[in-house]
């Protein structure tokens, strides 16, 4: 009996020792000189080639370390990345791109005006899904560096929507390819960005880049760029495991301010989180009791509690407050329960029968409230005010992808989301006009929907107006009916942070109005090339 | 009964299992269908202005949604037929290809976790049930605290203290991002990411089958060929071994059985908090991007295992009850 | 009533304990709306205030008070439990009386279908239920009725099969006792079972509420314990400055205190 | 061998007491009285596991020691062979494996010879080793349940109505083995009958 207790504490003892073994084996590191960058990644994007990446933001972003546009953008704003310059047409129907010379495929190949005319066709033929260019008549080839864009009509977005999102295919190797969404052969990875993919593992969804020796931008600053998904950001990279954390909450960011080592950046706020409502319900038609809703609602102490300050408060335009389009003079809808209720008593919504709730023409003010599983807090603080001018909500809490089904399909009364694609040009707003193309989908509601035949026609003329001025006032104008209308109702905008570990890697910046078509996150090809690599 | 004797017990149970499949078949058929909205409305992210109409074609082709509910299903069963679970359109995978790149990782970690802690449990349990004056008991009330406790919260507080406050084991992920199956160091790596998952899973699974080794032993230890095993002189070990364990073990089988169902998905909380690459983590993705043919088949082919695995099991237990010695030497 | 009081005196001192513990958390449930210092909907206080003699246990990050939430959640939890423990051990019973009285065609279809609810991975349902359930309290409820009736219902099965075999029964049949008679007849053998498995399906109910919470199933505004502990872990500085001791710590305790009482009280019985 | 003095057992509603017993080494002694008397009740308390009740006497001595303190290590001295036998062999063994585990316990090696012999005398065949106990008849259980109580070669054999579930031939059987036990081991017998202890025990205590 005792020896037995004693080879069991004897086996216990070496098991404990292996263990401690194999730890300390662990802390030795690979000593080797590379340069290695880890960051995070919020779970699997996808095959990152163009037609295959996840229709996510990062899906867009990782595929860009591959994959160059003719223009791009960096902290500053837009620059020329594939393209020398480029001019436009007088009539606004051609523009003329003369390309960067000396740049090469990772296979080599020269890039010339024929992919670009390629990449044009190819896209007519397989619609690509991150930025439509059905507006495009024809590309022509000038020389082997020039290339004619010709548009079917003015598309004043055209530089920023298309130049700016449209990565260049190497027509020697998509020539044969007849179904690119199904392509997923090492080939399809073949760009002329600043990264070439080493590997990517579905399973555990790890993106491993390395550099591409011949970029044409400039010298590469890293050796190696790994992107894992990381489930604690925060304590990551205080541990070191990785060097970037781009996925945090701007909570979780923000507390790291302080902290040796680390530095933190926030973020241009471009996207939104609003109100939808659906205008099937009589009383939602009703645009007071919309006012009302609006004068209702607390935005200020949603931002403060349920996001932690990480939002500037909405504006009843739908254009953001720091945006040069933006006009000051809309009806401003602060918080003022007494005038809201004023308002529901005005159009005839009182509680005629005591029960707290109240009726519009006969119908009890009764609904549910849709909202994504990651906005309760949002959610529970708008059922509270809303219930105050005797509006009965019930919370529907669900993930993400329901509730942007349910708006999409018109199946939700009250539905509170977020969506990106919310800065710089104001063709945004295309998601509240009747002809909604250019609008991204998860921001038009299905179902019955607002519409306007003022701010119709004002928007319309805004697409084709060239004359910045005259634009803009265009657009001060739909924001002033949106104001008074209240189709929908901007709860907050939200803003993105980042930390990252200084020691390691100097120079990473949030792209103006977003990576390509607004993705805000930090993941910016350039930052790679004017960064600094601190490490030893 | 006297009817039934014509139809064999092989074949009945043959016709009982068909049944069960065709019953799984239909509830992964059906499950993904219940689910509100649209397929179409979700595959557009947040930033893309559409789905691409080849991934519509290839999804119409597999999934046919706007044919009426019966053809949907025949054409399902016929795909399943050819073998053929469909494409994944969000990773552009085959779907069978993806599920079972994940049941791997899943099983890597589930399969060492259901062992060591069964084998753990019916020690404890066992040595718990037969300690003298219902000392054992006191052990109950950790055991029960342990059980109480959520698994994702214990795998959080896991990974923050282990992880990252005293870097004991490394905190996520399946293995060191860069290290390839061919690197050096593969096998050792995967270990080491292995272990804390491992620890929390067992510690999760042991107080459950614990909890019932001791009770089941307590029951089987008032039998009177225990007393009379220790009338005799039988060593300890052996009235453990061959009185107790050998006598608790239908119970545990029938435990075990669930508990193997079960490792699938039972280490989802696991999974998610140390971003362990299994099938957990395949299906939550699948949810979240609607990708309805990789659900389908993840649905699929976890019920499939489950029949499968409860099949085995069942047969196991026959075998044990059939040479138990329960016959009469004249029957 | 001099029974039941002769029955408990009967019982280990450390079930007597546990009785006096879930007697406690009754009388807490039924209190508590008279004892919260403030209403569980009321979020105008500043948020993350550590505790004080204002706020006990201080406040989340929208401004509610953590101890009210913590009754309040005595409420949620306690009742759901019980309400889902009667229904799983009585749907449990009824349906495995069923089984065994009537046997053939329907005990078989019954028994086929509690063998494909242990087959399918409960996890790959739960998270389907979580995508297109209307989330609410009785759905919650509904949810783990649904998981937990499976386990009463074949041991249940089991127990009546024998019960059903012995003499008194056997009697009452001869005399063409309807299946109401037969019922009578069991109810005693059943009785402590069944309040056995009452006991265990209110401990499991605890546990699933938990769990169905992080999957975010249930009424999202009802602030059970499940509610709280997600909510304490979602909070990125739960670690720094002591503030698990007050957010994730009392909700914890409670769970623990109400499953380990539960769990104590029927241990060795089922 | 075995000495107990002023022996009480207290139930709940019933207090039994004990005449003195003074048993010497190789005495075959008998305990006699009706149904419910406490024979049972006194083994248990003496040498069983599961007694529930309380006992309590001046003395009680096994070999020249206290019997209380002996604990599990009394096993090593004496067999007991309890009333009821029938559920006193594992389910899951064979005959065969009851006695290499009983064997293995003492200490003792496998002697075929002996072993034999042994069954034979019980009137038992060979080929029933190899038999799991539900293929095993009452009367054949009781039987085995008193060979493996002898296989282990105990100072003092303790029986508590091996007749209860054998037939007349049966008992013949053993009253026989025992009687060819006598001289080698002490053995205490309780049995309700009087004509089976007369048979064979030496001195016979009545309650």
């Amino acid at each position: 009996m005792k020896t037995r207790v004693l080879s069991r504490v004897l086996l216990l003892v070496l098991i404990v020792s292996m263990v401690l073994a194999l730890v300390s084996y662990s802390k030795v590191k690979d000593s080797s000189e590379e340069r290695v960058l880890r960051m995070d990644i919020a779970g699997n994007t996808g095959f990152p080639a163009m037609y295959t990446t996840a229709s996510n933001g990062p899906g867009y972003a990782i595929m860009s370390y591959m994959f160059d546009t003719l223009v791009w953008k960096d902290d500053q704003g837009e620059l020329n990345l594939l393209a020398d310059h480029y001019s436009v047409s007088d009539d606004q129907l051609t523009y003329t791109f003369r390309l960067r010379e000396g740049v090469t495929f990772h296979d080599g190949t020269p890039f010339t005006a024929q992919d670009v005319k390629f990449t044009f066709d190819y896209t007519a033929l397989h619609p690509y899904q991150w930025t439509a260019t059905t507006m495009v008549k024809e590309a022509r080839v000038v020389d082997d560096l020039t290339v004619e864009v010709e548009l079917n009509k003015p598309y004043v977005p055209f530089i920023t929507d298309v130049a700016g999102n449209l990565p260049m295919l190497p027509e020697h190797i998509f020539e044969h390819v007849a179904d690119p969404t199904f392509f997923t052969a090492k080939e399809a990875l073949i760009g002329t960005g600043p990264l070439m993919l080493e590997s990517y593992d579905p399973n555990t969804s790890v993106y491993i880049f390395v550099k591409n020796p011949a970029y044409h931008y400039g010298e590469v600053q890293i050796d190696k760029l790994i992107l894992a998904p990381c489930s604690n950001a925060k304590e990551a990279l205080l541990a070191g495991d990785i060097d970037a954390a781009a996925g945090m909450k701007y909570v979780t960011a923000a507390s790291l301010k302080d902290t040796e080592n680390m530095t933190f950046i926030e973020g241009q706020s471009i996207q939104v989180a609003r109100l939808y409502l659906n205008f099937a319900e009589e009383a939602l038609a009703a645009k007071e009791i919309r006012q009302a809703i609006s004068y209702a609602i607390d935005r200020q102490s949603i931002v403060d509690k349920a996001v932690n300050g990480s939002a500037i408060v909405g504006t009843a335009g739908f254009v953001h407050p720091d945006s040069p389009w933006y006009n000051p003079n809309i009806i401003a809808y602060h918080y003022d329960v007494t005038k809201a209720r004023e308002l529901m008593v005005a159009v005839g919504a009182i509680d005629t029968n005591g029960d707290g709730v109240a009726e519009y023409r006969g119908q009890k003010l009764s609904y549910e409230l849709l909202a994504s599983d990651k906005d309760v807090k949002v959610c529970e603080m708008l059922v509270f005010y809303l219930q105050a001018i005797g509006i009965e909500c019930v919370a529907r809490v669900a993930d993400d992808s329901t509730v942007k089904g349910c708006i999409c399909d018109g199946e939700f009364d009250i539905a509170f989301d977020k969506h990106g694609t919310f800065g710089g040009d104001p063709k945004y707003m295309a998601c509240l006009a009747t002809d909604t193309a250019g609008a991204i989908r998860a921001s038009v509601p299905g179902g019955k929907r607002w519409q306007n035949e003022g701010f119709d026609r004002l928007f319309a003329a805004s697409l084709l107006e060239q004359n910045q001025v005259a634009r803009k006032e265009l657009i001060a104008k739909c924001q002033e009916i949106v104001a008074e209308e209240l189709p929908t109702l901007a709860v907050y905008f939200p803003v993105n942070a980042a930390v990252y570990n200084n020691t390691v890697f100097e120079g990473f910046y949030f792209t103006a109005d977003g990576i390509a078509s607004g993705i805000p996150f930090i993941y910016n090809k350039l930052c790679l090339i004017s960064g600094q690599w601190q490490g030893e | 009964m006297a009817r039934r004797v014509a139809i064999s017990p092989a074949l009945r149970n043959i016709t009982r299992y068909f049944v069960y499949l065709l019953a799984i078949i239909f509830i992964s058929f059906a499950l993904p269908r219940l689910i509100p909205g649209n397929p179409l409305s979700f595959m557009a992210g947040d930033y893309a202005k559409d789905v691409p109409s080849s991934v519509l074609q290839q999804f119409g082709a597999y999934y046919a949604p706007d044919l009426p509910f019966t053809q949907q299903f025949i054409l399902y069963l016929r795909n399943l037929g050819k073998l053929d679970l469909g494409y994944s359109f969000y990773y552009k995978a085959p779907v069978a290809e993806r599920i079972f790149g994940a049941l791997k990782w899943t099983l890597l970690l589930s399969l060492p976790g259901l062992l060591i802690s069964t084998g753990l449990a019916i020690w404890i349990g066992v040595r718990m049930g037969l300690a003298a004056n219902d000392r054992g008991a006191t052990l109950l009330l950790p055991l029960l605290a342990t059980q109480a406790v959520p698994t994702f919260l214990m795998a959080a507080l896991a990974q923050v203290l282990f992880g990252y406050k005293l870097r004991l084991f490394p905190a996520s992920g399946a293995c060191t991002p860069g290290i390839t199956a061919s690197s050096p160091g593969y096998a050792l790596d995967v270990l080491k990411h292995l272990l804390l998952p491992l620890i929390v899973l067992v510690i999760s699974e042991v107080p459950s089958t614990a909890i019932l080794s001791y009770n089941s032993t307590l029951r089987v230890r008032k039998e009177q060929y225990v007393s009379f095993a220790k009338y005799l002189g039988i060593s300890e070990d052996d009235v453990r071994q061959q009185f107790v364990i050998k006598n608790i073990l239908p119970e545990i089988l029938g435990k075990l059985s669930m508990q193997t169902i079960l490792c699938v998905t039972g280490s989802l909380f696991v999974e998610a908090v140390f971003s362990y690459p299994g099938l957990g983590t395949l299906l939550k993705q699948a949810t979240s991007y609607r990708d309805y043919p990789l659900m389908q088949g993840i649905l699929l082919v976890s019920c499939l295992y489950g029949v499968c695995i409860s099949a085995i099991f069942e047969s196991i237990l026959n075998t044990h009850t059939r040479t138990d010695y329960r016959r009469k030497p004249n029957e | 009533m001099s029974d039941l009081w002769a029955k408990i005196g009967k019982l280990p001192p450390y079930k007597r304990l546990c009785l006096l513990v879930l007697a406690a958390y009754l009388a807490i449930a039924l209190l508590a709306p008279a004892v919260m210092p403030y209403s569980a909907r009321d979020f105008s206080h500043p948020p993350l205030v550590p505790p004080s003699s204002k706020h006990l246990l201080g406040t989340d990050e929208l401004g509610h008070d953590i101890f009210s939430l913590l009754l309040n959640g005595f409420r949620f939890t306690v009742f759901t439990a019980l309400i889902a423990g009667f229904l799983s051990a009585t749907l449990g019973t009824a349906l495995a009386f069923i089984s065994a009285y009537c046997g053939g065609a329907i005990d078989t279809a019954l028994h086929f279908f509690a063998s494909l609810f242990l087959m399918v991975p409960e996890l790959i349902v739960i998270m389907f239920i979580a995508v297109f359930a209307r989330p609410n309290l009785k759905n919650t409820i509904l949810a783990i009725v649904f998981f937990s009736w499976v386990r009463v219902y074949q041991i249940m099965r089991a127990k009546l099969q024998d019960c059903l075999g012995n003499n008194r029964v056997v009697y009452i049949l001869s005399l063409k006792g309807n299946i109401l008679d037969v019922a009578r007849a069991l109810f005693l053998d059943i009785l402590p079972i069944w309040s056995s498995f009452f006991v265990l399906q209110c401990n499991k109910a605890v546990m699933y509420e938990t769990t169905l919470a992080y999957f975010g199933i249930g009424d999202p505004l009802a602030k059970t314990w499940g509610k709280l502990i997600k909510a304490a872990m979602d909070y990125p500085n739960l670690y720094y400055d002591a503030v698990f001791l007050w957010y994730l710590v009392p909700p914890l305790v409670a769970v623990l205190g109400l499953v380990v009482s539960l769990a104590l009280l029927v241990s060795g019985e089922v | 061998m075995l000495v107990l003095e002023g022996a009480r057992i207290q139930y709940s509603h019933l207090t039994l007491s004990y005449p003195d017993m003074h048993i010497a080494a190789g005495e075959f002694v008998g305990i006699s009285g009706a149904s419910g008397c406490g024979k049972t009740s006194l083994l248990e308390a003496l040498v069983g596991r599961d007694f529930r009740g309380e006992f309590s006497c001046e003395r009680a001595l096994l070999v020249g020691r206290d019997i209380r303190m002996l604990g599990e290590a009394r096993y090593r001295l004496l067999s007991y062979c309890p009333q009821f036998a029938q559920n006193a062999l594992n389910p899951k063994l064979t005959m065969r494996q009851h006695l290499r585990l009983t064997l293995k316990g003492n200490g003792l090696s496998y002697d075929q010879e002996k072993i034999e012999v042994l069954l034979e005398r019980l009137r038992l065949s060979v080929t029933l080793l190899d038999h799991y106990p539900a293929m095993l008849s009452g009367g054949q259980k009781q039987r085995f349940v008193l060979f493996l109580c002898a296989v282990k070669q105990p100072e003092l054999l303790i029986l508590d109505e091996p007749s209860s579930a054998l037939d007349v031939i049966t008992l013949r059987d053993i009253v026989s083995f025992l009687t060819d036990l006598r001289g080698k081991t002490t053995i205490i017998m309780a049995s309700h009958s009087q004509q089976l202890l007369s048979k064979a025990a030496d001195q016979i205590i009545s309650f």
